[in-house]
């Protein structure tokens, strides 16, 4: 069970392998990633801050949560800190089990998890301003219908 | 004991770790206010504050062991 | 919309990185791997089969399919021929979308599809005989009970 | 016309491509009956072989172009 929160880069490789087994037929990986625009807004970058330690302490305890729920065979969850660019990887989460539906299912179950309750903050930063994001829904409303 | 801050609350009070006096039988609640009471600036995170006693979420009911490290966590928003 | 039917090992960094985009917040990838049991009998290992130039043309349309039918970025999907060991990957799908939920939806979607209608063909092979597979669900059955 | 055989179908008929002979108007399933004719072991596949003309799944009913290449695909397990 490989749980990490750094300020290095992440690697999905290092998650694949971290959770392989001979039982294994199914890996799923999932990746967040620092995306250009949000809320219709133009990111430039973001900053991500964490409690480390408790961090960590609740990403096991989820990994933990996920193998025992779902009966997958193990799992892996990296999270990385600091100021992170467009297009980089914020977020590995990576379930092996026997067949797929349930790879799927725990690293859907994991991310929501985590979004949930681990103890990291995003902060938004545009050309003309910066903002705290709160809470995970900040990230999945749609957004706003263009003005006419 | 000590308080930890993060992120727009850490900003907001320009700290990212406070000290505050704690009395036996005190509950979160109760270093919550004092905080709050030398730090108005907390006043609008507190609807959606929550608390963590030595890496654990807790309740604002929970006694504060001595010794114990808390942490003001604003709602979450990693991944 | 990298698609690719092959006998060299496969890359998930290498899908990864193919549906990388600026407008993607999230990319699921799965990971057909191959595992040392089916229906109760240990796998040695396997063989796969493919008329590679019309599973190409599947997958591409497969991955078409499911831009537009989930909205989702771009896709990639790359499976291995030949002889392949316990722990190897035989199936990799990448989906990048701009939020999590339609990149597992699509991601799943395609696996699935791919199971379906993909002509590729999997011989199991154990110490004591071999067969080919017919039909996905063949794989995804649970193992028969113990016997008595 | 040239015909792909594919995993244990291939391995049952000993072979991985026949020619096959085609009247004008033939459809998919007068191959079929033809080559089944010339090879009973394909007899046990028929309940659930599918066809492909030229890389793309057709019906027993497609009348098959002049020089087309026609692929029987037992059930896939790819994955």
């Amino acid at each position: 069970m490989l749980i990490r929160v750094t300020d290095a880069p992440l690697d999905p490789s290092e998650a694949i392998a971290a959770v392989a087994s001979p039982a294994a037929g199914a890996i799923d990986v999932f990746l967040g990633v620092v995306r250009n625009e949000n809320l219709g807004r133009t990111v430039d970058h973001l900053v991500y801050e964490a409690y480390p330690s408790m961090a960590e302490r609740e990403m096991e305890a989820i990994a933990r949560e996920a193998c025992a729920r779902f009966g997958v065979i193990d799992c892996a969850i990296l999270h990385r800190t600091g100021r992170l660019a467009i297009g980089e990887t914020s977020l590995v989460a990576a379930v092996s089990s026997g067949h797929r539906a349930e790879a799927f299912a725990a690293c859907r179950w994991i991310v929501d998890e985590l979004k949930r309750r681990v103890p990291i903050w995003k902060k938004e930063v545009w050309s003309d301003g910066e903002e705290w994001i709160e809470g995970p829904e900040a990230l999945e409303r749609p957004a706003p219908a263009p003005p006419r | 004991m000590t308080v930890l801050l993060f992120a727009g609350v850490a900003e907001r009070v320009g700290a990212r770790r406070l000290a505050v006096e704690v009395a036996p039988g005190d509950r979160v609640r109760d270093v919550r206010d004092r905080l709050v009471a030398a730090h108005p600036q907390l006043e609008p995170f507190l609807p959606t504050l929550r608390y963590a006693l030595d890496e654990e979420y807790a309740d604002e009911d929970t006694p504060v062991p001595a010794g114990a490290t808390l942490a003001l966590i604003p709602p979450v928003s990693g991944g």
